[in-house]
């Protein structure tokens, strides 16, 4: 069984993908990126490339199960219209040992962040703004691992 | 070596697809790498052609694949152009 | 508002303990310890320290709500017999940006695996076996900080 | 200087309790430090005197705070011994 993936527009549950997540493992790492109220933004808007979208993230969470011997893995990512407070996306990762289990969250979260195929725009009070640039940061990180 | 004429979909996204206009287009093109194809595509019009002049600022994708300009296009199917992505 | 520590025998509902965490916050972090089949082990015996226990945690969560410029913390551990498969602890962090929300809870970690007064006992089929020893590793993990 | 003679509740944990066979105990002491508590305890009975015997292997708390063999007693109203904590 290999990780599970979901890319979907509408809101998820993290209670109940989490339920059952890492049954039988010693560690489980969760990271959810949520929608922050900076400068007056009402929402998100994010764009993605169906069907590349779903597969990268899958290679990559293969890759992450792999490199850090996880005992599962999983990987949720909205699209569309996000409004202020709620969550973007979430990783979860399980492993027999902590260290593990943090590093792939790490690695699938410096990876998500510029290499998979979504582009952020904000949206304020007074309409859409415009596309949120990469940062070079999010770039540089991907040389750590 | 004979030039091979292939049909291309070309996919734009976030402020590419703004600029150009449209989310994709089907070209025909004997373009040998995304190099060429790129240099094709901006000769199209000056949309095209001020959104692709700075391709240090563009990423691109072959069959759903990140690529860089020196790819071939042999037996591709699907090239697409975009922004650094901002996931997560 | 402090972080938020529960020491407590019962088993804890991390999705309601969860519920409303890290609100306006862009990132958050969970990591849950779970007791591992290991060796046909049956379960886990903690011991801890009334008193000390909850206000060295509580110490330490402040701590890292301080250091990493957090906007929530939790944490919650069990003492007790602890079946397999159940959670032994789980920290949760809030912060505006990842990098900070991921640290923290790698540092509450460090912390609690050598900081923190609980003992682990390991109860097998034949019954309870010896005090699990600490690990140097988890006492270097510490000069990480 | 006077000898100040108060009574501390120790506290065992783990093996030490196990070992020394009762959770807690109120001694009435003069020790300056918990070096010399410990010296004291050690030379109760053969049990205290195992249990302490390789202090490399014990943690100490004053007061509920953790602390060294050259802490001072001086107010201490409870000193707790245990093995290295093993949690998370």
């Amino acid at each position: 069984m290999g990780p599970r993936v979901i890319v979907q527009d509408a809101p998820f549950d993290a209670a109940s993908l989490l339920d059952g997540f890492g049954a039988g493992a010693g560690a489980v790492v969760t990271f959810s990126g949520l929608v922050r109220a900076d400068d007056g933004l009402v929402a998100l808007e994010i764009e993605h490339y169906p069907g590349m979208t779903e597969a990268a993230l899958s290679d990559h969470a293969r890759n992450a199960v792999e490199r850090f011997a996880l005992t599962d893995a999983l990987v949720v990512h909205r699209f569309g219209r996000i409004e202020v407070g709620a969550a973007i996306m979430m990783v979860a990762t399980a492993a027999p040992h902590r260290r593990a289990a943090f590093e792939a969250a790490d690695f699938l979260m410096d990876w998500l962040k510029s290499r998979a195929p979504f582009w952020k725009r904000e949206i304020g009070a007074e309409g859409p703004r415009g596309w949120v640039a990469a940062k070079d940061a999010d770039e540089a990180a991907l040389t750590r691992w | 070596m004979t030039m091979q004429v292939a049909a291309i979909d070309v996919l734009y996204f976030a402020w590419l697809r703004e600029r150009i206009g449209v989310p994709r287009e089907r070209v025909e093109t004997s373009a040998a790498t995304v190099r060429d194809l790129v240099a094709e595509l901006a000769g199209r019009d000056d949309w095209h052609a001020a959104a692709l002049s700075d391709m240090d600022a563009v990423r691109v994708a072959v069959d759903q694949r990140l690529a860089d300009m020196d790819a071939p296009l042999a037996g591709a199917r699907e090239v697409a152009f975009f922004p650094p992505m901002t996931g997560g």
